[in-house]
Order: structure tokens, then sequence, then C-alpha cells
């Protein structure tokens, strides 16, 4: 009967790091699903060691799967290819998760000044992990 | 005088239900999930970088199988019910089936994560 | 058949802890909630203190928890909660003031907080504006709401921050910003996109169970969400 | 004095006529709403059907039409200029109503949708009209919402949770109110040039009744006590169908929608009493009618009760055998999920209270107490007139159910309450901030706090048996069943010795909470007391009128008397009885008849 204007409405930080959230769960699923066909295809089926192939999926590192009887382990692995996979999902996973803890700590800041400190130290946390974890990746 | 605003444990007690301890246990499985790869991360890099033995202590404790029968529940629920709520959140017009919604995930859950554990059990007494 | 009713108690001017007490006393299984109480107050104890008007669920004042869930006493029947024994017990998240009648203030300022009216500034029309039933069906189900506080003070983040606008005031500005009529939307937009807005909701679902009216709480919040996010109102 | 608050325009009562008239004063006056509830808390909330206005939305329709209905709906004792200002000005009432964000169903053509209604007709063909504009089944709800929020946008000052308890008349013109806070038991003086009362009726007289807790008739007592008469108290209308033994309302809606009432015989019983309309005869008649089948052993298994079929079968059925049809003129069919989507708080309340399906089952009612005719006389612009000449009493205002323009005469029509909130509180609200700016502050008595301390420490001192809550029971048992749909001169005269019997009690009642903080029970003892004042106008004022006119039905005469009683009833308290003054009836365009159906 009448046509009304779309809200014209910026993004808030909040909208933006719960869309985040979202989409970096969907985006853990698919490389969780890459890691575990990639997984099997490369032996994971000849034997069946849950736990390896859990830490495989989520976390394609050579040492992950260590105790595999699947020879060759760091030769096979240890390349670039992976090396970006594993960089992508620790990249998604630890901002999800460090968002998840900002999410959780901000429910119950209600005062600015909380909430800024509370993100300040998220956010030094979630560097910090950053660059250790890119370390380890690129180290091993 | 008023009662002071205090929520607290009567919060624990009150009957939401299903979709309420999916989300208390959302969130407990999550914050595991964060102190366990952030203690992960760290302590492979001081194995890696420096052969600590508290981070090797810490590995083997993480590679016993009881320990990751509860890593597998954790990341395996936060993982399901991470994508009911995505779906919910997606697609508002799917809310109606929210009480469906849940029955489904813990339909799919519980024979997952009870095969997993069985497999699990069965090779270790095989290897054992 | 004989009931028993725990009830919480607290009276700022008696020096006494909060405690329960318990009343028993004999009901028909058609009674309401509501009817057991009053009939406490009026033959065991004067001094129990509850709001309540119209008694069939339409005013939204008898807004309490018994058997530990968020319920309208007017709107219980006691064949319903299958037991010999009701708690009863006020609202979570709001100051209690007196027995079972909390602060409701914090409540309502989160309400006018979400801008609770039409805002059109187009100059009228001699007649009605105009509004197909499609339209106006888009918004049916949250122009129910009697602000009662069954959902607000049933979800779990208003529990552990006050400001969060909670599930009501989400519901009624719902209410305006599908309205066809409306022009206000990118201002309340704007606000529940904020820190206190509709991101504190993390769908579990208590508002929906709780509501009397049967509202889908959580849907709208949704809706909402994706408002914000798409910019479109459909 | 911390407790003295100033305002050019107090309203007490936040229902829709409060907030009507506190919405329009705040325009031009500092004004200021008391209310003992919450506003969203009000009765007007709980109204179902609709409001009523000759929009022609849905068929051909005018506002004379809607004038002569609800004068013969009134049993001919309304003020016939009132009834015409009420009903022109219905039109652009809705339409503001609307603007304001109302959310009323709607017709295919977007238009405002309406309904048919008991006693709306076409007053050529004699058939029924769709007039009553809704939303829903929750109509009154919506106006509720919708004004508060409009107050909430427009900076209207609220006092929440605050009792009035006295309202303060100097120099024959109004002062102020005093107000109980409740969360602290403190009192308040309110200074004001303008007093609007809009406190609502007083339907917890009767057993059976669809009113809430709160509508103990406050204002009314209050006036009562200071002096005012109380026009036209015999005239309580009894709604026919409240649920069985609890009172809660079904709309006249279900019946707008083809639903009807059968006895135990599974007969169509109003055929015999209302050839025409039918089930949708006015509310006395279908009341009466009702009675006298239960009384004739024709309720549902011989009890006090009939069905109310809503049923899609029966209605379709029914609708069939009267040839009725749609707007478009196509026959009106209807399915249950229709029905449904248009009345589903009705099939919500006979789930929860009666285990019902209504579509699926009839739903057992009885008639139950509904609304006040009568109350405190004003004039068509809400001021309070004062005796039989209608002389004004400067700055003191009603509106809503309280006051007695009087529109309703003997019989409300269905709708026209949210009619008559929206229209005079408006009006009451223009004159009241109108004649503030014009007036100056009456001088405060030196102690204006006297008589509701005095009131209070009645109560707070009170040290007997009696439970309030056992005297409250006798009363409405009582006057359910001496002073209800039908009434004689000798059960009358045992109400009102009854009535006294419990005022003494009262005075007796067992220690009250002596608290500070939200202390209800002394509420509840203070509403009591006015609910016997208001119940013992009532009855004397009925005892008098030996007639039966719309809402008044004795058995002892039967017939409606236009030589003696075509006249309001005045009703005073004066050193503690009640004397009694008639005033004329305004007649305008519409002679008196014999109102058949």
């Amino acid at each position: 009967m009448s046509s009304r204007p779309a809200p014209q409405i910026g993004f808030s930080f909040e909208y933006l790091m719960w869309i985040f959230t979202r989409i970096s769960g969907l985006v853990m699923y698919l490389l969780a699903f890459v890691g575990l066909v990639m997984a099997f295809w490369m032996g994971a089926h000849q034997q069946v060691d849950i736990g390896a192939l859990a830490r495989w999926t989520f976390f394609p590192n050579p040492n992950h799967v260590t105790n595999t009887n699947i020879p060759d382990v760091t030769l096979g692995w240890s390349n670039a290819w992976w090396q970006v996979m594993e960089m992508l999902i620790f990249l998604f996973a630890v901002t999800h998760g460090m968002n998840g803890v900002r999410v959780i700590y901000e429910d119950y800041i209600g005062n600015t000044w909380g909430r800024a400190l509370g993100r300040g130290i998220i956010f030094l946390l979630w560097i910090f992990l950053l660059i250790v974890g890119i370390y380890v990746i690129l180290a091993s | 005088m008023a009662l002071k605003r205090n929520v607290g444990l009567k919060g624990i007690k009150y009957r939401g239900g299903g979709p309420m301890l999916a989300w208390a246990l959302h969130r407990i499985s999550g914050l595991a999930i964060v102190l366990f790869v952030g203690l992960h991360v760290i302590s492979s890099f001081f194995m890696q970088q420096l052969g600590s033995d508290i981070a090797t202590a810490l590995n083997t404790v993480y590679e016993s199988i009881y320990f990751q029968f509860i890593v597998i529940f954790i990341v395996l629920f936060h993982a399901l019910n991470g994508l009911r709520v995505i779906i919910l959140d997606l697609w508002p017009q799917l809310i109606k089936f929210q009480r469906e919604a849940t029955w489904l995930q813990w339909l799919i859950f519980i024979p997952t994560y009870g095969m997993t554990v069985t497999i699990m059990i069965l090779n270790q007494l095989q290897g054992g | 058949m004989e009931v028993t009713l725990k009830i919480f108690r607290y009276n700022p001017e008696s020096g006494k802890k909060p405690h329960y007490e318990k009343y028993t006393v004999e009901a028909e299984p058609t009674d309401r909630v509501l009817d057991l109480l009053e009939y406490i107050k009026g033959n065991f104890d004067g001094t129990l203190s509850f709001r309540r008007s119209c008694a069939h669920g339409i005013c939204g004042s008898d807004a309490m928890r018994i058997n530990g869930q968020n319920r309208l006493a007017c709107k219980l029947l006691v064949k319903d909660l299958h037991g010999a024994q009701i708690t009863v017990e006020p609202i979570l998240g709001l100051r209690v003031i007196k027995d079972l009648i909390v602060d409701m203030e914090p409540f309502f300022e989160n309400y006018r907080s979400v801008l609770p009216y039409l805002i059109n500034d187009e100059p009228a029309p001699k007649k009605e504006r105009l509004q197909s039933p499609e339209e106006r069906e888009r918004f049916d189900d949250t122009t129910k709401c009697i602000l009662c506080a069954c959902c607000t003070t049933s979800c779990p983040s208003f529990w552990v921050n006050e400001k969060y606008v909670g599930p009501a005031a989400i519901v009624t500005a719902h209410r305006f910003i599908f309205d066809s009529r409306d022009r206000g939307a990118a201002e309340r937009l704007k606000i529940l996109s904020g820190q206190f807005g509709v991101y504190r909701c993390h769908t579990i679902f208590n508002c929906t169970t709780a509501c009397p009216r049967e509202i889908e709480v959580t849907q709208a919040i949704g809706e909402v969400k994706k408002a914000i996010g798409t910019g479109s109102l459909e | 004095m911390s407790n003295y608050h100033q305002f050019d325009v107090i309203v007490v009562g936040a229902g829709g006529a409060g907030l009507m008239a506190a919405l329009y004063a705040s325009k031009t006056a500092n004004t200021a709403v008391i209310s003992k509830l919450y506003p969203t808390r009000s009765h007007t909330g709980t109204a179902q059907g609709g409001v009523g206005a000759a929009l022609g939305n849905e068929g051909e329709d005018h506002p004379d039409w809607h004038t002569f209905d609800t004068v013969k709906g009134s049993d001919y004792l309304g003020d016939q200029d009132a009834i015409e200002f009420m009903c022109h000005e219905a039109v652009p009432a809705v339409y503001e109503l609307e603007h304001m964000g109302l959310p009323f169903s709607r017709t295919e053509d977007g238009l405002i949708a309406q309904r048919p209604f008991g006693g709306h007709t076409n007053n050529i063909t004699g058939k029924p009209v769709r007039r009553a504009c809704y939303a829903a089944d929750r109509t009154g709800h919506m106006i509720l919402q919708t004004l508060y929020q409009q107050c909430i946008k427009n900076d209207v000052n609220f006092f929440d949770e605050f009792q009035v308890l006295d309202v303060l008349i100097e120099n024959g013109a109004a002062a102020g109110v005093v107000a109980l806070e409740l969360a602290n038991r403190e009192l308040h003086v309110f200074h004001a040039k303008s007093v609007i009362f809009a406190t609502g009726g007083h339907g917890r007289i009767w057993e059976i009744t669809s009113n809430a807790y709160s509508y103990t008739g406050d204002g009314p007592a209050a006036l009562l006590r200071r002096g005012i008469p109380m026009e036209d108290m015999e005239f309580f209308q009894f709604h026919p169908t409240g649920i069985y033994r609890m009172g809660i309302l079904i709309t006249e809606g279900v019946r707008g929608e083809g639903g009807i009432l059968v006895n135990d015989k599974g007969e169509r019983f109003m055929e015999h009493y209302a050839p025409t309309v039918k089930d949708l005869a006015s509310r006395d008649v279908i009341s009466r009618a009702m009675y006298l089948e239960m009384r004739d052993g024709r309720g549902i298994n011989g009890k006090r009760y009939l069905y109310l079929d809503m049923r899609p079968e029966t209605v379709n059925r029914y609708a069939a055998l009267d040839g009725r049809k749609r707007p478009d003129g196509s026959p009106y069919v209807v399915t249950g999920e229709e029905l449904l989507s248009k009345l589903p708080d009705i099939v919500d309340f006979a789930r929860t209270y009666l285990g019902v399906d209504p579509v699926a089952q009839p739903m057992p009612v009885q008639p139950t107490a509904h609304y006040a005719m009568g109350g405190i006389p004003t004039n068509m612009y809400g001021e309070v007139v004062i005796d039989e000449a209608n002389t004004v009493l400067p700055g003191l205002y009603a509106a809503g159910e309280c006051a007695c323009v009087s529109v309703h005469g003997a019989n409300r029509l269905g709708t026209n309450s949210l009619l008559d909130l929206i229209v005079f509180g408006k009006h009451a609200g223009l004159r009241a901030a109108e004649y503030a700016n014009g007036a100056s502050f009456q001088t405060l008595p030196a102690d204006p706090l006297e008589y509701a301390n005095q009131q209070l420490d009645q109560i707070l001192h009170s040290d007997g048996e009696e439970k309030v809550y056992v005297i409250g029971h006798e009363m409405k048992s009582v006057m359910f069943d001496e002073v209800g749909v039908f009434r004689t001169q000798e059960g009358m005269q045992k109400a009102l010795e009854k009535i006294g019997e419990l005022r003494e009690r009262l005075k007796r009642v067992r220690k009250p909470d002596m608290g500070k903080v939200f202390n209800t029970e002394l509420l509840d003892i203070w509403e009591l007391g006015n609910l016997l004042e208001l119940a013992e106008v009532t009855t004397v004022s009925a005892l008098a009128r030996t007639e039966s006119r719309g809402g008044h039905a004795r058995e002892d005469y039967p017939k409606r008397d236009d030589v003696n009683w075509l006249k309001h009833t005045l009703a005073w308290k004066r050193n503690g009885n009640i004397e009694l003054g008639y005033k004329p009836v305004v007649i305008t365009k519409f002679q008196p008849k014999e109102r058949v159906y």
C-alpha cells in the first residue's frame, strides 16, 4: 500500500562480530571437512585412530599425526599448502574463540571503562596467540 | 529497602529446558576450547623451542584417551549446537521449529559421539 | 484437592531475611494460582503482597516465577501444574521490593529506550493510512505484548546485565519496525545494533517459552537482527 | 513539603479516557497522570471486540444511524445531544487513533476493518451493519498501548502506583487531590487547577464479573464522600457471555462473527426474544433472555449456564438460515482458521480457563457484571455537573466509565465504551487545559491531608475479628443475587440491609498489615469501603425506580414507564444517608417508542 524507504544504517561493531562468528563457524566446518577428507585420502582409513583423525581434521599439522602408523609424516605434509590450511583454520578458530570470550565478558560488563579495558586485554591476547601459533606452524 | 538485584545461582535453577541447557553448554564448551587450544599452542611453542618438561607433560595429558573423550564431546557439541544457532539466526522464519531443532541436534549428537567413543575404546583395547 | 504453596517472602520492614513460607489450602483443579494467593492473603496472612488486576492474562500485572518458570499467576490453573506443591517466587533480575513485588522501573526504562511509538511525520490523510491485510499481518504477533516482563526476566543475558534492553523492548521495537506506516526503523535499528541491543541475545529461547501471550519472541529478535544486517524490512 | 506537587491539570486514572485526556491536556498545559496501576495494566486493555464508528468501510453506514441505535440501545434514557455529538465525533476520533499508530485489522482495500456488533443496525432495513472497528479481538489492548506510547512520545508526567484517596474542593472549585504512594505509604498533595477523574467502573460489587480486581469505583466514591452526586447508578450492564463461574468476558464479536447462543435443548433461543437480529440484540435483552431460559430449566444440564457456539459448522448453518451475506454479496461462510485468526484471544481464554477448543466444542457462558452506565454526572464536555440544573463545578472533570454523560442511558451498546473513552477523554482533556490556562490555583486548606489521614487511620486502628475477604464475598454474593439481572423490591431491601451490616463489620476488620511498603491490604480494605458505598447508592437508586428499563429489570415492575421515569436519577450522600433527586433526559430527534430487536 505504501512504499517506505529501506532503513539506512551503518554497520555496527556488534553486528560485524556477530556475523563474523556465524560465517567463521561455517568456514571452520568447510575447512574441517577438507581436512577430514584429505586425512582419509592420505591414508587415515588404513588405521583409524579417532584421536589423531580429530586432531588432523581441525589442525592439519604434522605434529598431530605423529602417533599414526603412516610413514613419512613430515615429508608428506610439511608443505606450504598444509601450512596455509592450518594457518587459516587457526586464524578463524582463534578469532572466533577470542570474540566469544569478548562477548561473554561484555554480557556482564555495563560500563564503558570496563569494556574498553576488557577489549584491550582480549585484543592483546588474540595478537599474542596468533603470533605464537603462526610461529609454531612455520617452525614445525 | 528493596533487595539488591541479584540473580546468581537462582538463574541456574530456572526451568528453561533444552535450549537453555544447550546455551549454557555452548558457553562452557566454548570457553573450554579457548583454554585448551590456547594452552596447547603455547605449550607446543615451549616444547618446540625449549623442550620444556612442563609442556611435554601437558601434551601427554592431552593425548590420554580420557582427555580425548572430553575434548571430543566438547568440540562436537559446540560445533553441532553452533550449526543449529547459525541456521536459526540466518533464517529467522525457521525459528518456529526451534523445539524440533534442539531435538534434532541431540539426535545427531548422541549416536555420533557414542560411535566415536566406542571405536576409541575398541581401538584402545586392541592396541593394549 | 489439597495444595501446598511455598511462597517467597521478604518484608524490608520486618528485619527478617528473605525466606520461604508454606501454606496449605483446599483448591479446585480449575482454580488459578492467583485465586490461591488471594485466598492466602484473605485468610492466613494479609501482609502477603503481589500485584494483580484483570485476572485473565491481559493486564500483565502478576508475572511471577511459578515452579521455576515465569508465568502469569492468573493464567495458570492448579490442574496444569501436576503436583501437590507449588513454588511461587518473584521474577528474576529486578529488585525485590516486597514479597512478589519487584521494581519494574528498569524494565520500563528499557521499553522507553527503543522509541516505542509510531514515527511518521508525513502529513496524515483525512481518513486512515492504508495498510493491506498482509502488511498488517507482518507485525501482528508482536502487537500482542502486554509488557508483563515474563520474557525479559527469564533471559540470562538480562539477569547478568540490566542494561540489555531485553526481549520485551525488542518485541515492541519489532512491532513498529515492521509496521508499514512507520518511518522510524533506521533510528530504532541503530539503537538495537548497539552494545546493549539485540546482540546480547544468544537465542536461549527462555523468552519464547515464558511468554504468556505465545509471542514468538526469539523469532522477532531474529528478524530485527536480520533487518540490521540486510537493511531490508521484508 | 516534599510531597507537594503542582500541575495545571491532574488526571486521575491511566486507562483509555485518562491517557486520552492527558494527551490532549498536555498539549497546552502542564499535566500529570496519577494512577494506582502502571498505565498498561488499566482495564481498557481487556476490551475486546471493537470501537464503534460509522466509517462505512464495509457497507453503508451513517453517524445518524449510530446515533439512533445508541438512543434505542439506551432505552431512551441517554441524552440525545451528547449521543449525537459522540457518534459524529466517533469517525474523526477513530482516524486519529489510526494516525497515532493503532494497528487496526484491515479490509482487502487496506481500510480499517469493521464487524457487526449487538444493536448496530441499518436504520432502514433493521439488519445488522458492520460498525465495530477492531484490531483482532484485542482492540482495547491496542488502544491502551497506543495511547500510552503517545504519552511517552509527548513526555507526559506519570505518577504510577499512586492511589488517589481524596479530592480537594475549595470555594466551589477543584483544588487538587491527595494521593497515597504505594511504595512507601506516604501521602502526596497534588495542587491543580483542573482535576480529571478517569478511574473506571465498579463492577467488583458483583460476584460474577468481567471486571479487574482494581475496578473498585475509587473515583466516584471519593467524589460521593465530598458531596458530588452519582447519576443513574441503578443501571449496570450484565454482559451475556462471561465464562461460566469465572466471569471472564467472551466478546460479543464472537456473535458478530456468527456465533450463537443455545440452550439445553440445542435451541437457538434468541429467535423467540429478538426475531430480527436474534443473537445480536443489545446486551440487556440477551442477558434477560438467558436468565429466563435458565429459570425455566433450560440451562445446560439444568445448571446456571448456556452454550455459546462458534463452531464453524454451526456458524455456517445459521448464517445460511439467516441469509447472511458478506459485504461483496457472497454468502457468509467461515472456516475454523478464519475464526481463529479473528478471535485469537477468545480461543486462548477458552483453552486456558475452560479446557475447551471453541472451534470444536461450545463454550459454557453466563451473564457477567460488565459495565457501569451510571457514575459521576457530566455534560458533553466532560465537566462535572452537580445538581438537577446541571450546574458545573469549575475545574472538575470526569470521563470514561466512571462518568455518566449520559450517552449510555439505561444500557450501553457494545463498542460504545471504547468510543466513550476516546471522545469524552479527549474533550475533557481539552476543556480542562483550556480552563486551567484561564484560571488561577485555589488556595489549599490548612491541612489538605486531614480527610485522607482520617480514612487511613480508621483502617490502621482497626482491631477486630472480621476478614475483608469474607465481607467482600458476602457483598458480591448478595448483590449478584438481589441487584443483578433481575430485581425485586423484597430482594433489594434485603441487599440494602446486608450492605448496612457489612459496612458496620468493615469497621471491625482484623488488624491489617501495618507496613509502609506496598501495603496492599490497607488498600484492599479502603477499596472495599468504596465498593460498599457504591453498592448502597446502586441499591437505593434501583429501589426507587419502579419500572424496568435497559439494564434495570424489575420483576415487580416489568414495563418501562416513560410517564413517570423518563428521567435521570441523582443520588447524594448527605449525613450518612442517600438522598435522591431527578433531572430530565435530553430528547432532540427521537421520541421514545417501544424497543424491539
